[in-house]
C-alpha cells in the first residue's frame, strides 16, 4: 500500500474558493512584482484593482451558482451537495459566503481607495501593505464561508495577523505602534480564547465541524456538557472580540484612533464582517438548539455594548475614536439582530453590509480631512468643513447620518429590520436599550455635523481629495441613500443569505 | 391623475430642492427666487386636490399604494383625508412664505432652500403617509432639514438648540419606532404577514395592556412634538434660535406632526387605550395651556413668548383630541391650520423686526406704533386672531374645542377656558410694551415700517384668517366627514359613548366606564 | 486504581490556560505577556491531543498542527512589533504606552 | 326689508373697511362723513325693518341665515331680527349716529382721525352682530369684537402709556367675564346640543332643571359684570376714560356697556328656568349702582364722575332685568343711553373747550361760555335725577316700581335703589354746579369756548330725545313694552305695582328722593369753593375713600396681579427653565456623565483592558455554564 | 498507575514551568520556565499517542520559536531585572480579586467533575498520532486549512517585513 493509495482525495471545489485564491495569488504576486520590478504606485493601485475586480468576477460567479443550488430540485441536491461543500465539509458555497465576500470586496475596494494616500505615503512597503490587505480580506471571507471552527479559526487568524501589521504599518508613529501593539497583545489573547473555546467544543461534541456538531448537539438535546457551553461561551467571546463589542471592545478606541487614518476604515469593516459572518455560522448552524441558553447572553453583551458605546462615545473629542466607540453600539445592533437566531440572519447581514460601507466611507472622510497616514482626527479640525470642503461636508453628514439610522438612509432600513427580527423573537426590552442607545448615538453624530456645518472655519487647509478617494466617498454616500429609499434588492439579496 | 397626485405632492420640492442645488454655485441670488417660484407647483396641485377633494366622504381620497418591500409588508402607500387636508394645504402656503421672508439669509442661501423644498417635501409625506412605516421615514427625517435651519442659520445659542431639538424629538421618535415594530410583529402574528398599512393594522387584536403600552409608545412621540407639558422645553429654544422661516415651518406645520399623530393613529390603532387615556391626556393639555400661558406672560423674549404661546395653544387641539365629540374633533382639525397660519404669522412678525433691531427683546422696544404703524396693526391683528378673536380663524377652532370638550370632560373644559383670559394677558401686555408709549429710544425712532414685499407675505395669512374665521365651512366641509368616521371608530371598537346633549349624568357615566 | 483520563488533561489545560491569561494581567514586559499566550495556547493544544484521544479521532492531533503553525504566525509579526517599539523606546513595558486613552 | 337686514351690520362694517383703507387719503371731515352715513344709513335700514313691528302690534320675529359657521355646534352666521333686536339697533345706530356727528368736530385736527372712524364704524358694526346675532356664538362673537373696538379706541391715543394700559386692561377684565360666559355657553351646548336661540329657548323648561339654568345664568351673569362693568369687575370702566369723549359716550355709557342687560334679557327663558340666578343679578347691580354711586360723589374728574355714575346706572338696570322686569331694564337702558351720551358729550364738549382739562376744580363759571352745553347737560342731569316728566324719571322709576313690587328681597333692593337715587341726584347735581357756575377757576391761558356746531347739534337732539323718550314708555301709554313683549313671550314679565296710587306713591318717594339730593348738591355746590370744600372734609377718610374709588385698583393689584405676576416669574424662571429644563438638560448631563465616567475604565494600559476582558470572560463563561443547565 | 505517575510529576512541571513564566524576574527565566511547559506537554502528547505533535512540539515549539523569543530578549537585554511593584492603580487588588474568581470557576469545573465529560460522540479508540495518520488526515479532510496556512506564513513574512526592515537609504515618510 502505497502512501497516495492512503489517501482518498478530497472533494475540491475550486470556484468556491475562487475569489480567496485570487486574492492570495494575486496578494502573493504584488510583492513579487515589488520586489522584481519597483513599480509606481499607480502600477500598483492597477494591480490590485485587477486582483479585486477579478475577485469580484468569480463572486459573481459563485452567486449565480448559489442561485441554481437554491433552485435545485429535490433529486438533484445529491449531486450539488458535494459542489457546496467542497474540501470535505470544509467550507460551503451558499449565499451567506456569497454575500460575505460581496460585501468584503465591497469594503475592500472603497477602503482602499478612499485611504489611497496612505499607501502613496508608505513607500517601498506599500506592497506589503497592499498585500496585508488582500490576505486578511481572503481570511475574513474564510470566515464567511466556513463550516469547519478550525477554518474559521485560521481564516481569523490570517485577517488578524494582517491587521496588526497594518495598524503598526506607519511604524514612525509612535502612536500607530501603540496601536499595534495593543491590538497585538489583545487580540492574540482572544484568538486563544477563541480557539480554546474550539478545542472544548471539539472536546464536548466530537467535531469540529459545524455541521457535524448540529447533528450530534440535535440528537442529544438533554445532555449539555459543561465543556461544550464553555466552548460557546469562549468561541462567543472571542468573536465579540474581533467585533469589538462590549465587553472586550477596550482595544477598539485605541487602534482606530492609533492605526493610520488611510486603513482604519477598512480595518474596522473587514473585522466586523468576519467576526459576525463567523459568530452568526457558529450560534446559527451549529448550536440553533441552544438558541434559549446563548440568546439571553448575546442579548445581554448586546445590551451593554449599545448602551457602553453610545455612552462612551459622547464625550469623545477625536473623531475616530468616536467611530470606534460607535462601532461597539453597532455592534451591539448587530448583535440585537443575532439574538433574533437564525430568521435574524438576513437583517444582519444586511445590517453589516450597509454599516461597513458606512464605516469605511466616514473613516474615508476622516483619512481626507485628518490625514491618510496619521493617527488620530481631533474633532476641532473639522470644523467649518463645509465651508472648506463642501463635498467632504456632505458625504460625512450623509454617512454619519446613515449611522445614526435616520430614516431614508440605509442605516434606518438595517435597525429597523434587526429591531423587527429581535422584537419577533421575544427580546422587546433589548429593542427598547436599542432605540434609547440609538437617540443618545444621535447626538455624538450630530456633534460632529455641527462641528462641520455650524462652527467657523479651522485654518488647516484640507485639499480635496483625489480622484479614487472622491469616487469611493461619493459611492458610499450613495449606495447609503439608495438603499435607504430603496432598500428592496439588498434587502431580498440578504434574505437569501441564510446558511445553507 | 389622481393616483399620482400624492405622490406629485412630495416629490416636486424634492425634485424643485434639486434644481436648485443644481444652479451654478456662483449665482447663489438666484437660489431663493428659484426656490421660490418652484414652491407654486406643489401649492397648486395642492390647490387642485383642496378644492377637488369630496366632501361628505370620510374614507381617504387620492389613494396610491406601490409595494415598497413586500417581505416585510412596507409600502409606499398615500392617501389624504379630511384630518390630512387641511395639513397639507398649510404646508404648501406656508413654505413659500417662508422663502419669501428669508431674503436676509445671505450665507449658503442655496443650501437654505434647499432644506427648506426638502423639508416641505418630508412635512407633506408625513401627512399623506397610510403605511406606519413610511410614516416614521417621513416623521424621522423633516427632523434633519429643520436640524440644518436651526443650526446653521439660526442665532447665538443655535447649535445648543438645535441638538437639543433633535435629540427630544428623536427619543420620542425611539418610541414611536419601537411601538411601530411591535405592530407590525403582531400582525404578522395574527395574520401571518406583517404590514404596516394602518388599515390592516386597525383590525388587529390587541389586548388591553398591549394596547396601553403601544398607545403609550405613540404617546410620547406625538406629545414631545407637539409638545405636551412637561415635554415642552426645547420648543423655546428652537424658536428662539431659529431663523424666521424655521420658525414660521417649525410652529405652523411640524409641531402639527404630533396632533395629527394624536388623531390619525392614537386614536385609530389603540381606541380603548385612548378613551382610557381621556384624564390623562386632558389634564396635560389642560397643564400646557394654562402652564404655556403663564409662563409666556413674562417672557422677556418676544420670540419666546409666541413659542409658549404655542404651547398653550395646541393644549387646545389635544384637548380636543381627547374630547372624544364631533365638535371637539373638528376643532383640534380646524386649530391645526388656524394655529399654523397666526403663529406663524407672528413669527414672521417678530422675524421683521429682529432683522430691523437685531434684538427680540421686548424691553428694547417701546412706542414702535408710532414709527411703525402697519406693523404694528398687522401685530395687533394677529395676535387677537392668536388671542382667539371671534371672526379670525383661532376662535373657530378653540370654541369648538371648548364647546366639544365640555360636553365630555367639563372639568377640563372649564378650565381650559380660562387659557383664553391669559391669553389676552400675555400678548396684549406684549403689544403694550413694543408698540405703545413713545418711542423714547433713538433706535426705535429710524425704523422704517415694512415694505410692500413683507406686507405681501402677511396679506395671505391675513386674508386666510380672516376667511377661515368667518367662512370656516370650506374646510370643516372637508373635515366633517373624517372626523365623524373616527369618532363612529373610537365608538364602535370601545364602550365609549359620544355623550348626547342633555345628558349630563351620563356624560359622567361615561367616563367612569371608561375607567373600568 | 486512579486512572487518568481526559478529564484530568483537561483540568491541566485548563489550570494552565488560567495561569497563561492571569500572566498577561501581571506582566508588562510584551515579550513576556506574549509568553503567557504561548502558554494558553500550549493549554488548547493539550486539550485538543487529549480530547481527541478520548474521542478516538485524530482531528484533534491534527489542530494542534494549525494551532501551532498560528502561533508561529504570530511570532513573527508580535516580535517584529516588539522589535519596532523596542528601538524607538527602548523598553518593552507595555505601562509606557498610554497615549490612547479614554 | 327684513331679508336685507343684513345690511344693517354690513353698512357700518363696510364703512369701516373702506375707511381703512382710504380714510388716510380722504382726509377730515369727509372720512367722517363717510363713517357717519354708513351708520345713519345703517339706522335707516334698521328702522324700515322694524316697520313690521310697529304697525303690526305683536309681530314675531324671525331669522335670517346668512352662511354657515360652525354647523357642529349650531352656530352659523345668522340674524334673529325681533322687536328687542330692533329696539337695540335703533338705539344703537341712532345714538351712534349723532355720537359721529360729534366726533367729526370733537376728533378735529387728530392725525388719525380717519382711524377713529375705521374704528367707531367698526364698532358699531360689532355691537349689532352682538344684538343681532341669532345664536350664542354669534352673540358671543359680537361681545368679543365690542371689546376688541373697545380695546382699540381706549388705547386710541396709544403713545399715552395710561390709555395704552387702560385699553388693555378692559379687554383683560372683560375677558374674565368671557370665561363666566362662555363656560356657560358650554353648558347650555352640552344641554341643548346646540346653541341657536331657535334650539335653546323654546326647549328651556322640557330640558333645563332649577339648578343647571341658575349654574348657566349665574354664568352668563359674570359675562355680563363683565362686560356692563359690575361688582366685581367694573374697574375697567373708570380707567376706559382714558378714549376720546366721544367713545366714552357710545362705548362706556349708551352701548357695548349695556350688553350685559341685553344678553340677560335676550336669555331671559334661562333666567325665568333659574329664577335665583336673576335674584343674583339684581343683588349684584343692586350692590353695585350703590357702590359706584358713592364713588362718583367724591370724583374731580368730569368724566370719572360720568364713568361712576354709567357703572351705577347699569346697576340699576340689572336690577331690573335679574327680577324680570326686562322690559324696565330696556326701557331704562334706552333712556340711559341718551342721557348719558349727552352727558358724556357734553363732558366732552367742556373738554375740548377747556383745552383737554377734565379737572372740574379747574373749571367753573362755564354756563356763560358754553350755554348750549351748559343747558343740556343740565337736562341730562335732571333727567337722570329722575326729574318728572323727563326720561329718565320714568325708566327708573318702572326699575324701583319692579323691584318694590316683588316683595321680600325686593323691598330690600328698593331701598337701595333710592339711596342711590339720592346719591345719584347728588353727584350730578354737583357736577353740575361745579362745572357751569360759580368762579371760574380755569388754568392760565385756557379760553374756553363754545363748541362747534357738529359737536352742538348732536347735543340738542340728544336733550330733546331726553326730554321726550320718557313718554315712550309710561304707565299712561305703554309703547314700548307692547312693542317688546313678542320678544318676551315665552317668560313672564315683571311690572310694577298695579293702580295709579301705587304709582304715585313710589313716584313721590323717588322723586323726593332726587330732589333731595340735588337740594343738598345745590345748597353746597353753588356756594364759594372754600365751603364745599370744607363741606367734603366733613366726610374725612369716608370722602377720601369714596374720592380713591375706594382703592379697588390697589387692593386688584396686591391680590390678584402682583402675585399672578410672581407666579409667572417663578414658573417662568424657576419651574420651567430651572425645573423642566433643568431635568432634560440634567439628563443630557447625567447620560454624559455616565460617559465621562465610563470613559476612565479606557486607561489606554493593556493591561487595565486585560482584566476587562477577563473579567468579561469569566462572567460570560460563569453565566453560560450556570444558566445553559451544564452544571 | 504510571500515567497517574506520569501525570503528577510531569504536571507539576508543567504547572511550575508556568507559574515561573508569569513570575520570573528575569525574562530568560520566563523563557526557560516555558521551556519546561512545552516539554512537559509533549510528554503528555506521547502519553496520549500524539507521536507526530509530541516532536513537531519539541523541534518547532522548543526549538525554534522559543529561540526567536530568547533572541528577542538578547536582543532587548538580558539583565532587566523586572521592576515587580504594581505601578498601575487598583491593577493589583483586580487581577487578585479576577485570580480567585477564576480559581473558583475551575476549581468548581475541576472538582465539580465537568471535565470528566462524557463526550457526545466517540469513535472508537484512537489510532496513533503517526504521520501517516496524521497525513491522512492532513491532507485530505483538513486539506483546505493546510493551505490556508500558506497565506498565513505570507502574512508573517510580509508583516514582518513591512514592520521591522528598513531598507537602507530609504527615507522615512511621515506627515
Amino acid at each position: 500500500m502505497t502512501f497516495a493509495q492512503v489517501l482518498t482525495p478530497p472533494s475540491v471545489g475550486w470556484i468556491a474558493i475562487a475569489p480567496e485564491i485570487v486574492l492570495g495569488v494575486g496578494a502573493a504576486l504584488i510583492l513579487l512584482f515589488d520586489v522584481q520590478f519597483k513599480p509606481k504606485k499607480s502600477q500598483l493601485a492597477f494591480a490590485t484593482a485587477l486582483v479585486l475586480v477579478t475577485a469580484f468576477v468569480f463572486t459573481i460567479v459563485q452567486y449565480d451558482r448559489v442561485q441554481t443550488f437554491n433552485s435545485a430540485t429535490t433529486d438533484q441536491v445529491t449531486d450539488l451537495v458535494a459542489q457546496a461543500f467542497p474540501f470535505n465539509l470544509m467550507i460551503v458555497l451558499d449565499s451567506n459566503a456569497v454575500f460575505g465576500r460581496f460585501a468584503m470586496l465591497l469594503v475592500t475596494g472603497l477602503g482602499l481607495a478612499a485611504g489611497w494616500r496612505l499607501f502613496e505615503r508608505l513607500g517601498a512597503r506599500a506592497a506589503e501593505g497592499l498585500a496585508l490587505v488582500l490576505l486578511s480580506a481572503a481570511g475574513f471571507t474564510f470566515m464567511a464561508s466556513s463550516t469547519h471552527l478550525m477554518m474559521i479559526f485560521l481564516g481569523l487568524e490570517v485577517g488578524s495577523i494582517s491587521l496588526y501589521v497594518l495598524a503598526g504599518i506607519t511604524r514612525e508613529q509612535p502612536r500607530s505602534e501603540e496601536a499595534a501593539i495593543k491590538y497585538f497583545l489583545l487580540g492574540s489573547v482572544a484568538s486563544a480564547v477563541f480557539i480554546y473555546g474550539v478545542a472544548l467544543t471539539y472536546a464536548g461534541s466530537g467535531s469540529m465541524n459545524l455541521l457535524e456538531i448540529q447533528g450530534i448537539v440535535s440528537r442529544t438535546v438533554f445532555t449539555r456538557p459543561a465543556v461544550l457551553l464553555i466552548g460557546i461561551a469562549l468561541m462567543v467571546v472571542g468573536m465579540g472580540f474581533k467585533v469589538s463589542a462590549a465587553p472586550f471592545h477596550s482595544w477598539a478606541p485605541d487602534v482606530y484612533q492609533g492605526a493610520p487614518g488611510g486603513i482604519v476604515g477598512y480595518m474596522a469593516s473587514a473585522a466586523k464582517i468576519g467576526g459576525f459572518a463567523a459568530l452568526i455560522r457558529i450560534l446559527f448552524t451549529a448550536f440553533p438548539d441552544f438558541a434559549s441558553t446563548w440568546g439571553p447572553l448575546v442579548a445581554g453583551i448586546a445590551a451593554l455594548s449599545m448602551l457602553l458605546g453610545s455612552t462612551v462615545a459622547l464625550v469623545q473629542d477625536d473623531v475616530r475614536r468616536m467611530l470606534a466607540y460607535s462601532g461597539v453600539a453597532h455592534a451591539g445592533f448587530i448583535l440585537t439582530g443575532v439574538v433574533a437566531g437564525g430568521a435574524g440572519t438576513s437583517e444582519v447581514w444586511f445590517y453589516l453590509g450597509v454599516y461597513t460601507v458606512q464605516l469605511v466611507g466616514a473613516f474615508g472622510v476622516v483619512a481626507a480631512v485628518a490625514g491618510a497616514a496619521s493617527s488620530g482626527a481631533s474633532i476641532d479640525s473639522f470644523r467649518g468643513l463645509s465651508k472648506r470642503v463642501p463635498f467632504l461636508a456632505a458625504t460625512f453628514s450623509v454617512l454619519l447620518l446613515g449611522m445614526s439610522g435616520l430614516p431614508l438612509t440605509s442605516g434606518f432600513v438595517a435597525k429597523f429590520g434587526v429591531f423587527t427580527e429581535a422584537w419577533q423573537a421575544g427580546y422587546e426590552w433589548l429593542v427598547i436599550v436599542a432605540v434609547l442607545a440609538s437617540v443618545i448615538a444621535f447626538f455624538f453624530y450630530l456633534r460632529v455635523i455641527v462641528a462641520m456645518y455650524m462652527e467657523e472655519p479651522v485654518d488647516e487647509a484640507v485639499a480635496m481629495p483625489g480622484l479614487s478617494v472622491r469616487t469611493s466617498l461619493a459611492l458610499a454616500a450613495l449606495i447609503t441613500i439608495v438603499i435607504g429609499v430603496l432598500p428592496g434588492p439588498l434587502l431580498s439579496l440578504a434574505g437569501e443569505a441564510s446558511p445553507l | 391623475m389622481g393616483d399620482t397626485m400624492l405622490t406629485a405632492l412630495i416629490l416636486v420640492p424634492v425634485v424643485a430642492a434639486v434644481i436648485v442645488m443644481l444652479l451654478p454655485a456662483n449665482r447663489k441670488e438666484l437660489a431663493l427666487p428659484v426656490g421660490f417660484g418652484l414652491s407654486f407647483i406643489p401649492l397648486a396641485i395642492a390647490g387642485y386636490l383642496f378644492f377637488h377633494f369630496e366632501t361628505g366622504v370620510a374614507g381617504y381620497q387620492y389613494t396610491q399604494k406601490a409595494v415598497w418591500y413586500e417581505a416585510w409588508g412596507i409600502s409606499w402607500n398615500l392617501g389624504v383625508d379630511g384630518i390630512s387636508l387641511g395639513l397639507v394645504a398649510l404646508s404648501v402656503i406656508l413654505v413659500p412664505i417662508a422663502l419669501a421672508a428669508s431674503t436676509n439669509i445671505t450665507d449658503r442661501t442655496k443650501e437654505f432652500v434647499v432644506f427648506t423644498l426638502l423639508l416641505e417635501a418630508g412635512l407633506i409625506g408625513s401627512f399623506l403617509a397610510l403605511d406606519l412605516f413610511l410614516f416614521f421615514v417621513f416623521f424621522e427625517a423633516v427632523l434633519v432639514p429643520m436640524y440644518f435651519i436651526i443650526g446653521i442659520w439660526g442665532s447665538e445659542r443655535r447649535i445648543y438648540a438645535a441638538l437639543k431639538f433633535f435629540i427630544f424629538t428623536a427619543f420620542g421618535s425611539a418610541f414611536l419606532l419601537a411601538s411601530i415594530v411591535a405592530l407590525s410583529v403582531l400582525h404578522n402574528q395574527q395574520f401571518g404577514a406583517p404590514s404596516f398599512d394602518l388599515r390592516d393594522l386597525m383590525s388587529l387584536d390587541l389586548s388591553l395592556s398591549q394596547s396601553r403600552w403601544l398607545f403609550a409608545g405613540f404617546g410620547i412621540a406625538f406629545a414631545i412634538k407637539v409638545p405636551v407639558f412637561p415635554l415642552h422645553t426645547w420648543l423655546p429654544d428652537a424658536h428662539v434660535q431659529a431663523p424666521t422661516a424655521g420658525s414660521v415651518l417649525l410652529a405652523g406645520v411640524m409641531l402639527k406632526l404630533g396632533t395629527y399623530g394624536l388623531l390619525r393613529f392614537n386614536l385609530n390603532l389603540f381606541p380603548q387605550a385612548a378613551v382610557d387615556a381621556v384624564p390623562i391626556i386632558a389634564t396635560l393639555a389642560v397643564i400646557g395651556i394654562i402652564y404655556g400661558a403663564i409662563v409666556a406672560i413674562v417672557q422677556p423674549d418676544l420670540k419666546k413668548l409666541v413659542a409658549y404661546s404655542s404651547v398653550s395653544h395646541l393644549g387646545f387641539i389635544v384637548l380636543g383630541t381627547a374630547a372624544l365629540t364631533s365638535a371637539g374633533f373638528q376643532g383640534a382639525v380646524i386649530q391645526n391650520v388656524n394655529h399654523g397660519l397666526t403663529t406663524g404669522a407672528l413669527f414672521l412678525l417678530v422675524g421683521m423686526i429682529y432683522e430691523r433691531r437685531h434684538t427680540k427683546q421686548i424691553a428694547d422696544f417701546g412706542g414702535l406704533a408710532k414709527v411703525m404703524p402697519i406693523f404694528a396693526g398687522l401685530f395687533l391683528f394677529t395676535a387677537f386672531a392668536s388671542i382667539g378673536l371671534p371672526g379670525l380663524n383661532g376662535f373657530v377652532g378653540e370654541f369648538l374645542v371648548l364647546i366639544g370638550s365640555y360636553s365630555s370632560i367639563p372639568g377640563f373644559a372649564a378650565v381650559a377656558a380660562f387659557g383664553v383670559i391669559l391669553a389676552a394677558i400675555y400678548l396684549l401686555w406684549a403689544y403694550e410694551r413694543v408698540f405703545t408709549g413713545v418711542p423714547d429710544k433713538p433706535e426705535n425712532q429710524k425704523l422704517v415700517d415694512l415694505t410692500p414685499r413683507e406686507i405681501g407675505l402677511m396679506v395671505p395669512l391675513v386674508v386666510l384668517m380672516i376667511v377661515l374665521g368667518l367662512y370656516p365651512k370650506i374646510l370643516l366641509d372637508r373635515t366633517a366627514a373624517s372626523t365623524e368616521a373616527l369618532l363612529d371608530r373610537v365608538e364602535q371598537a370601545t364602550t365609549y359613548e359620544v355623550p348626547e346633549p342633555g345628558r349630563l349624568a351620563d356624560v359622567f357615566a361615561g367616563i367612569t366606564e371608561g375607567d373600568e | 486504581m486512579i486512572e487518568v483520563t481526559a478529564g484530568w488533561y483537561l483540568s491541566l489545560a485548563a489550570v494552565l490556560f488560567s495561569i497563561g491569561l492571569l500572566g498577561i494581567l501581571v506582566r508588562r514586559n510584551a515579550l513576556i505577556m506574549f509568553m503567557c499566550v504561548e502558554l494558553m495556547l500550549n493549554a488548547v493544544n493539550l486539550t485538543f491531543v487529549a480530547a481527541g484521544r478520548a474521542l478516538g479521532n485524530l482531528e484533534g492531533q491534527v489542530a494542534v498542527f494549525f494551532v501551532l503553525v498560528v502561533a508561529a504566525a504570530e511570532v513573527v509579526v508580535g516580535l517584529a512589533i516588539i522589535v519596532a517599539i523596542f528601538r524607538r523606546r527602548e523598553s518593552a513595558s507595555v505601562d509606557e504606552l498610554a497615549s490612547l486613552r479614554g | 326689508m327684513t331679508d336685507a337686514i343684513w345690511l344693517v351690520i354690513a353698512l357700518p362694517l363696510a364703512g369701516a373697511v373702506f375707511l381703512h383703507f382710504f380714510g388716510r387719503r380722504l382726509g377730515e371731515p369727509l372720512a367722517g362723513i363717510i363713517g357717519t352715513l354708513s351708520v345713519a344709513a345703517s339706522f335707516a335700514v334698521g328702522f324700515a325693518a322694524a316697520l313690521p313691528f310697529i304697525v303690526e302690534e305683536g309681530a314675531h320675529g324671525e331669522t335670517v341665515m346668512l352662511w354657515e359657521w360652525m354647523p357642529a355646534i349650531g352656530a352659523n352666521l345668522e340674524i334673529a331680527w325681533d322687536s328687542l333686536a330692533a329696539v337695540m339697533t335703533l338705539i344703537i345706530t341712532g345714538v351712534g349716529t349723532l355720537i359721529h356727528v360729534f366726533s367729526i368736530g370733537y376728533m378735529h385736527g387728530d392725525e388719525r382721525f380717519a382711524r377713529f372712524f375705521t374704528y367707531l364704524n367698526l364698532f358699531i358694526a360689532s355691537m349689532l352682530t352682538l344684538v343681532l346675532g341669532g345664536n350664542f356664538a354669534m352673540v358671543f362673537m359680537g361681545w368679543e369684537l365690542v371689546g376688541l373696538c373697545s380695546y382699540l379706541l381706549i388705547s386710541f391715543w396709544y403713545t399715552k402709556p395710561s390709555a395704552a394700559a387702560a385699553g388693555k386692561k378692559a379687554f383683560i377684565v372683560n375677558r374674565i367675564g368671557d370665561f363666566g360666559f362662555m363656560i356657560g355657553l358650554m353648558l347650555v351646548f352640552t344641554n341643548f346640543g346646540t346653541l341657536a336661540f331657535d334650539g335653546v329657548f323654546e326647549r328651556v323648561p322640557e330640558i333645563l332643571d332649577e339648578g343647571t339654568a341658575t349654574a348657566i345664568g349665574l354664568l352668563f351673569l359674570v359675562g355680563a359684570a363683565g362686560k356692563s362693568a359690575q361688582i366685581p369687575l367694573y374697574v375697567w370702566l373708570p380707567d376706559a376714560m382714558e378714549g376720546p369723549t366721544p367713545v366714552s359716550a357710545l362705548i362706556h355709557a349708551a352701548t357695548m356697556v349695556t350688553a350685559g342687560v341685553y344678553l340677560v334679557a335676550r336669555t331671559a327663558p334661562i333666567f325665568e328656568a333659574g329664577p335665583n340666578a336673576g335674584l343674583v343679578v339684581a343683588i349684584v347691580g343692586a350692590l353695585t349702582a350703590l357702590w359706584a354711586a358713592s364713588i362718583a360723589i367724591a370724583q374731580s374728574d368730569i368724566k370719572k364722575v360720568l364713568a361712576y355714575s354709567t357703572v351705577s346706572q347699569l346697576g340699576y338696570m340689572f336690577i331690573a332685568v335679574g327680577l324680570g322686569g326686562y322690559i324696565a331694564g330696556i326701557f331704562h337702558l334706552m333712556t340711559h343711553a341718551f342721557f348719558k351720551a349727552l352727558l358724556f358729550l357734553g363732558s366732552g364738549s367742556v373738554i375740548h373747550g377747556m383745552h383737554d382739562e377734565q379737572d372740574m376744580n379747574k373749571m367753573g363759571g362755564l354756563l356763560k361760555k358754553m350755554p348750549v352745553t351748559g343747558i343740556t347737560m343740565g337736562v341730562a342731569t335732571l333727567a337722570i335725577a329722575g326729574i318728572p316728566p323727563l326720561a329718565g324719571f320714568w325708566s327708573k322709576d318702572e326699575i324701583l316700581g319692579v323691584a318694590f313690587e316683588y316683595g321680600g328681597v325686593g323691598i330690600v333692593l328698593w331701598v337701595i335703589g333710592l339711596v342711590t337715587a339720592l346719591i345719584t341726584a347728588f353727584y350730578m347735581t354737583r357736577q353740575w354746579f361745579m362745572v357751569f357756575t360759580g368762579e371760574p377757576r380755569w388754568d392760565k391761558g385756557v379760553e374756553p369756548h363754545e363748541s362747534p356746531r357738529s359737536m352742538t347739534v348732536p347735543l340738542v337732539v340728544l336733550a330733546v330725545l331726553t326730554v321726550g323718550a320718557g313718554f315712550l314708555n309710561t304707565p299712561f301709554r305703554l309703547t314700548l313694552e307692547h312693542f317688546l313683549e313678542p320678544s318676551f313671550e315665552l317668560v313672564k314679565v315683571a311690572h310694577p305695582p298695579e293702580g295709579w296710587g301705587m304709582f304715585a306713591l313710589l313716584a313721590a318717594i323717588s322723586v323726593g328722593a332726587g330732589f333731595a339730593g340735588m337740594a343738598m348738591a345745590g345748597f353746597v355746590y353753588s356756594r364759594p369753593r372754600e365751603i364745599w370744600e370744607r363741606f367734603q372734609q366733613g366726610f374725612g377718610r369716608l370722602w377720601e375713600a369714596w374720592a380713591a374709588a375706594y382703592r379697588v385698583d390697589d387692593i386688584y393689584g396686591a391680590t390678584l396681579v402682583t402675585p399672578g405676576r410672581k407666579l409667572s416669574e417663578r414658573l417662568a424662571f424657576t419651574f420651567d427653565a430651572g425645573g423642566i429644563d433643568g431635568l432634560v438638560n440634567g439628563v443630557g448631563r447625567a447620560v454624559r456623565s455616565v460617559g465621562t465616567r465610563t470613559r476612565v475604565l479606557q486607561t489606554g494600559l493593556v493591561r487595565n483592558y486585560g482584566v476587562g476582558f477577563v473579567a468579561g470572560l469569566l462572567a460570560v463563561v460563569i453565566w453560560l455554564v450556570v444558566a445553559g443547565g451544564g452544571v | 498507575m504510571v500515567e497517574l505517575v506520569i501525570f503528577v510529576l510531569v504536571g507539576s512541571a508543567a504547572i511550575g514551568g508556568a507559574l515561573s513564566v508569569v513570575f520570573a524576574k528575569n525574562p530568560v527565566y520566563a523563557a526557560m520556565g516555558l521551556l519546561g511547559t512545552l516539554f512537559s506537554l509533549g510528554v503528555f502528547y506521547v502519553v496520549n499517542l500524539g507521536h507526530l505533535i509530541a516532536a513537531v512540539q519539541v523541534i518547532v515549539y522548543a526549538g525554534a520559536v522559543l529561540t526567536l523569543f530568547l533572541f528577542v530578549i538578547m536582543m532587548i537585554g538580558v539583565d532587566r531585572v523586572e521592576d515587580t511593584s504594581e505601578p498601575l492603580r487598583f491593577q493589583r487588588q483586580l487581577v487578585i480579586g479576577l485570580a480567585a474568581i477564576m480559581v473558583v470557576t475551575v476549581g468548581a469545573l475541576v472538582f465539580g467533575g465537568e471535565f470528566a465529560w462524557v463526550p457526545l460522540s466517540v469513535a472508537g479508540p484512537i489510532p496513533n498520532g503517526t504521520v501517516e495518520n496524521i497525513a491522512g488526515i492532513m491532507f485530505t479532510d483538513w486539506l483546505l486549512p493546510f493551505e490556508v496556512t500558506a497565506l498565513l506564513l505570507t502574512i508573517g513574512a510580509a508583516g514582518a517585513i513591512a514592520l521591522a526592515y528598513y531598507a537602507p537609504g530609504a527615507p522615512e515618510e511621515s506627515e
